[in-house]
């Protein structure tokens, strides 16, 4: 039969936290399942969200978060699967300051994309107050103040700012305090009711391919992501790599992490940070109920 | 002047023409992108709705709108002066003032944070960089395109420099002046939001609207988003206001533009 | 007398450009207290005479001394009437008159003064506070008159100051500037087209040909000042400007 | 003219003097800020390391310059044209441009992307809507400076509204115009950037100088985001050029800013 | 004969904005093919009158009609010299005199005659690619003079068209003007300050009073045309032209 076509948005150009989706694509996972995909790369503004509402896209890589505040808002949107089991944005620390934990980010100033729900909780949580400056996707103010402390993406600006020369940073996560957000796949409600079969086949490939690139040989997904943004060098996507595998971000960090789990999606942890949310008065009360947010309909069975 | 109704209906009809678009457009989207653009009345509503967080963002995007664009009319006045001294000068100089302006925000928000802090200095640095450059432009064309016979009079009487200059050549050049004043009215307030989104500060009273419209977008709040824009777009309108009462001031007594037909 | 010359051509030329020659080989002294007055056709190069001493224009050959010095140096001893009016728009009649002076640092009282007594010369009374697109043709030309008169220069240049006036008012400001120039005695270049103009004013006529701009010869008046309206009644007078004029054909048909 | 030698020189001394103070600045900066401002010779490696993304992202930003650019000026120019009508006109139309000149783009851009796509069509529009503001003011502010007299003349001679437009107030506006269209040229390409990094796409041949900007500098590399920036400058050279030697070529026989002294 | 007025001035009242009147209670109607002269003191409404027959300002009282319709109507027979050149300065001198042609909508070939000839007849030659800031006072006023001739119009107004022009060059213009008028046949209305240059040119002369601008007399001149250099050397001439300077005289001494 003629293979089904879907598109899928990234969140951001072609990096190793995309490694399910290339391998799976270079190694003919998708096309084995009669799928076929194209990968659209994302970057700093790249509306995964609307475009996935709208049906500019089938599928996109989101985190959860945002995905539920967005949902609030009525977008026709739903979460189907995990890419991390933690979303690995956090807090990138300078080796040189004196800042070690959270309670240390009393009256600090943090570089930070100022919608980032994380902030609040942790005021919340540890009765802290500290200003927020919007980041723009730039380390330069992290390199060039000590004291910085500045969002980022556990994967990648560790990785940068030692490349340009900075010192390690310590990284400061979200899991760590206990805000458990996801980075998910999401689709629209429309596409979900409509093509559930579909669904289930992109993701059996899906977790084939992330599988195949943490246990296997990265160098087919190496390659397309090369292909796809130039700016990937070998070391960068190898270190990027090492970093997924070291933190568990795929497999998942808690007691029952494994492979067995790459995909999940946990009902019970979703209900958890609706209602942290909802406590933090970003999302209103009620708003939004597990079952609209996510669904784990699509994902193989155990 | 003869139809003063019209004066008042005019601008009224266009303002009832294009809502109705907007609605009618509204309308004619599909289910699922209408959340794009949201009602005026439901933009009205979020305004209400967010009116504590909105008119404080106001307020600081205001300083840094009003001290951006002061201080570009200054810098850009003095520059233009300058600039106006011989065709040299400009050739020396404009290409410099050309790399100020084009130089992305993205490379100079990191340098400024770094340097005078974020925040209102820098918000107000970056207002100034989007400002300045039209108004050093259009000043100096109007400085250079003097009336050859009046400056041929101030020649023959000896007029020193500075007389030239501003008895004659920056009079003569207000029309200009003033042009690039309109342009600068209006950039002052998107600069300041574009400053406060790329280098603001939540520090103190919680940032100005670049910040919450970062918000507003990342949570898909459209109708704030957009009721975000329209609080800069009162703004810029307060802006234009006043250039165009300073600029009716200055030039109605004597300038053609004000005088189409005589009576 | 040997008194120095107040402004002394020697062979001039002048060309605008890589355009062709204007004004080609003029030797010309003026004494202190002449009045000259330039008549010639249209574009043989009065105006840029007159811009040549003013200092507005370089020369393209030969020299020039204004006062002693070069035009440049002297122009603080000028006042210019152009052939165009020549105002600031954007100032009332009044300041347009006092503008010239307040360049020169004339203090605030003395100005208007100066500007009230110019005012009345050129009869604009009553028009201080109009702007020049509210004046006429006439009245432009008044101003600008009156702004070069506040100035009591020691050489005074006026391009067809009177062209836009009509003949009572014209008279009458030629009276005037007769007298003023008693008072205040200084070396007038004026460009006219009326040859009774001429004789009536001047005591020396130059007439001018054209392309390339000579002088064609030079016409002494010798009437004694001040003249009044008996010289214009006078049969030498008469005789004089059927002479200027008979020398203007004769330049015009070449 | 007189002295041509100084027309190479001094802009030749500026240039240096700039150069100058750059290593300077530099050498002033404490050893761990040194990375934020690198030397031009990085910078010149970093260009030429990256040479080939970078020129195709150039090739990229130019098209939605040029594209983005012309748009500007055509459409400026017919809207300058109906708003130099009347006073009614401009009462009724100027809010709206202003208001479509002050959208941020950040409320923009998702509406475009989900609109029109992400990538060239978007950068174009974002472009368009940068440029087209001063390119309007300044065009109706020419046209409606048109000296009375020689309007009354043509108002004598029955011209049509078409002739008193095209061969009166049109060629009377061009210093105007160009004034726009200089500062137009120099915000083209920093608009097309901005464009191309808020509604940009890397698909297909993989974005533009935005987008390299963008991710040069997440990636920390600052000499070759530096790079990304000269490489915009020199593009802004380009337009500017233009339409210097246009401008040149439409004023310099008659109009007084390239007539100083007569000579 | 009962011809029907070309032009017909009823109780015409004209003030400007809300200043004072500058024209109060004109009544005057001109037969086709009357050369009407205006003369009167610098700002009594002369300019004013014709650009109320051009319809470039409106009435303030009374009524005027001009080939029997309104003036914004009949402007299309209209030519108007201003008091100043008002030439484009992009254009060239040939443009600068082609483009009223243009306006009409003449064919390249025609006006390029046209050109040709008006540039011969104001003496211009050689300077058709000049650019108006190239040209001298009075070689403006020719081209906008010549701009107005290519157009062989109904009613032709001209104000001060050559108050800038020497004594010769003025006489072989109104001798080529007479020259057109007789092959043309245009109303002409015609400001000056000449008053021998009014008699000569016209049958019929308005002198004007100010303060409010009033008729204070008009004087029929009943030469025959065509009139000629005998015509300036006549006895009866000379008589009419010191009985308009006496009422001239008259006029602003009051
Ligand atoms: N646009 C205007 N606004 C106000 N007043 C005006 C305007 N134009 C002319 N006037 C006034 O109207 C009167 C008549 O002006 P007009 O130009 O008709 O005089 P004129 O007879 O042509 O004088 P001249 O011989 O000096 O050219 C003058 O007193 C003048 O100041
Ligand atoms: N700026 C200029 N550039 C080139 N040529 C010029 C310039 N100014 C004047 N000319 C030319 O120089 C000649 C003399 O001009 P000028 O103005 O001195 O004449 P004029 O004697 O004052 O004439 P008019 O009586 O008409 O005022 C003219 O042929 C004119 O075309
Ligand atoms: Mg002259
Ligand atoms: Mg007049």
């Amino acid at each position: 039969a003629e293979p089904f076509k879907l598109t899928v948005q990234l969140d951001w150009v072609a990096e190793p936290e995309h490694g399910g989706f290339y391998q799976a694509q270079a190694r003919g996972y998708f096309a084995a399942e009669g799928l076929d995909v194209t990968i659209i790369p994302g970057g700093p503004n790249a509306f995964v969200l609307a475009k996935v509402a709208t049906g500019q896209a089938d599928i996109g890589q989101a985190d959860s978060t945002n995905t539920l505040l967005q949902q609030a808002e009525g977008l026709p949107l739903v979460q189907f699967a995990a890419v991390f089991q933690d979303d690995p944005s956090g807090l990138l620390v300078n080796a040189g300051s004196a800042v070690r934990s959270f309670p240390d980010l009393q009256g600090k100033t943090i570089i930070a994309r100022p919608e980032w729900a994380f902030l609040p909780f942790l005021k919340k949580k540890y009765g802290i107050t500290f200003n927020v400056m919007p980041q723009n996707f730039s380390v330069a103010a992290f390199l060039g103040n000590k004291e910085a402390i500045q969002q980022g993406y556990y994967i990648a600006e560790p990785y940068h700012i030692v490349a340009a020369g900075g010192k390690e940073p310590r990284f400061l996560s979200t899991w760590e305090a206990g805000f458990r957000a996801y980075a998910v796949l999401v689709t629209s409600r429309k596409f979900a009711n409509a093509h559930p079969t579909e669904l289930k086949a992109f993701l059996r490939a899906y977790i084939k391919g992330w599988r195949d690139y943490i246990e296997g040989d990265p160098a087919p997904a190496h390659a397309a992501m090369k292909a796809a943004n130039g700016n990937n060098t070998d070391a960068f996507m190898l270190a990027s790599r090492q970093l997924l595998i070291d933190g568990k971000l795929v497999t998942g960090r808690d007691a029952d992490g494994g492979p067995q789990n790459i995909g999940r999606l946990s009902p019970d942890r979703f209900a958890t940070q609706i209602s942290q949310l909802e406590e933090l008065d970003i999302l209103p009360k009620g708003k939004v109920t597990v079952p609209q947010a996510m669904t784990t309909a699509f994902l193989p069975v155990e | 002047m003869r139809r003063p109704f019209l004066n008042i209906l005019l601008p009224l009809g266009t303002g009832l023409l294009m809502v109705a678009c907007w609605y009618a457009v509204r309308h004619a989207l599909s289910e699922d992108l209408k959340f794009l653009l949201p009602t005026p009345d439901e933009i009205w509503a979020a305004l209400q709705a967010n009116s504590e967080s909105l008119s404080r963002a106001t307020l600081n995007t205001s300083k840094g709108a009003v001290l951006g664009f002061v201080l570009a009319v200054v810098v850009s006045f003095g520059l233009a002066l300058i600039l106006s001294l011989s065709h040299l000068i400009r050739a020396s100089l404009y290409p410099y003032l050309m790399i100020l302006q084009m130089m992305p925000i993205i490379v100079i928000a990191p340098i400024l944070v770094l340097w005078v802090g974020a925040g209102l200095n820098s918000v107000v640095i970056i207002t100034f960089l989007i400002c300045f450059f039209p108004l050093v432009v259009n000043t100096t064309q109007g400085l250079i395109s003097t009336d050859r016979n009046l400056v041929e009079l101030f020649r023959m009487y000896r007029a020193t420099r500075w007389q030239e200059t501003f008895w004659l050549r920056v009079p003569a050049a207000l029309p200009y002046f003033f042009t690039g004043l309109r342009i600068a009215a209006v950039l002052a307030p998107i600069g300041a939001l574009v400053g406060d989104y790329t280098a603001g500060s939540s520090a103190g009273d919680g940032g100005g609207l670049g910040f919450q419209a970062i918000i507003y977008s990342s949570q898909a709040k459209y109708s704030a988003l957009f009721a975000t824009a329209a609080v800069t777009c009162i703004l810029g309108f307060v802006f234009a206001g006043a250039v165009n009462i300073l600029s009716w001031l200055a030039l109605s007594k004597w300038h053609d533009s004000y005088h189409r037909t005589d009576n | 007398m040997p008194v120095p010359p107040i402004v002394a051509f020697n062979h001039v030329v002048k060309r605008y450009g890589d355009g062709p020659v204007v004004i080609d080989g003029i030797d010309l002294t003026a004494a202190p207290g002449d009045f000259i007055s330039l008549i010639g056709p249209s574009g043989c190069g009065k105006s840029t005479l007159l811009r040549l001493i003013a200092g507005l224009s370089p020369l393209t050959g030969g020299s020039l001394t204004v006062d002693g010095r070069t035009p440049e140096d002297a122009a603080a001893e000028l006042a210019f009437v152009f052939q165009e009016p020549t105002l600031l728009p954007w100032l009332t009649v009044a300041h347009n008159i006092e503008v010239a002076q307040q360049l020169r640092g004339v203090s605030a009282a003395d100005r208007a003064t100066a500007r009230r007594r110019a005012v009345e010369l050129v009869r604009l009374h009553g028009r201080d506070s109009a702007y020049p697109r509210q004046l006429s043709g006439g009245q432009k030309m008044r101003v600008s008159l009156a702004r070069a008169l506040t100035l009591e220069p020691k050489i005074l240049l006026l391009d067809e100051p009177f062209g836009a006036l009509d003949e009572m008012t014209r008279e009458h400001l030629n009276e005037e500037l007769l007298d003023i120039r008693e008072k205040q005695a200084w070396t007038a270049f004026f460009v006219t087209h009326s040859v009774a103009e001429a004789v009536f004013l001047s005591n020396r006529i130059i007439v001018m040909s054209a392309n390339p701009g000579r002088i064609h010869r030079e016409v002494r008046v010798d009437f004694p000042y001040p003249r009044t309206e008996a010289t214009r009644l006078s049969r030498p007078y008469h005789d004089l400007v059927a002479e200027v004029s008979g020398l203007l054909r004769s330049v015009e048909n070449t």
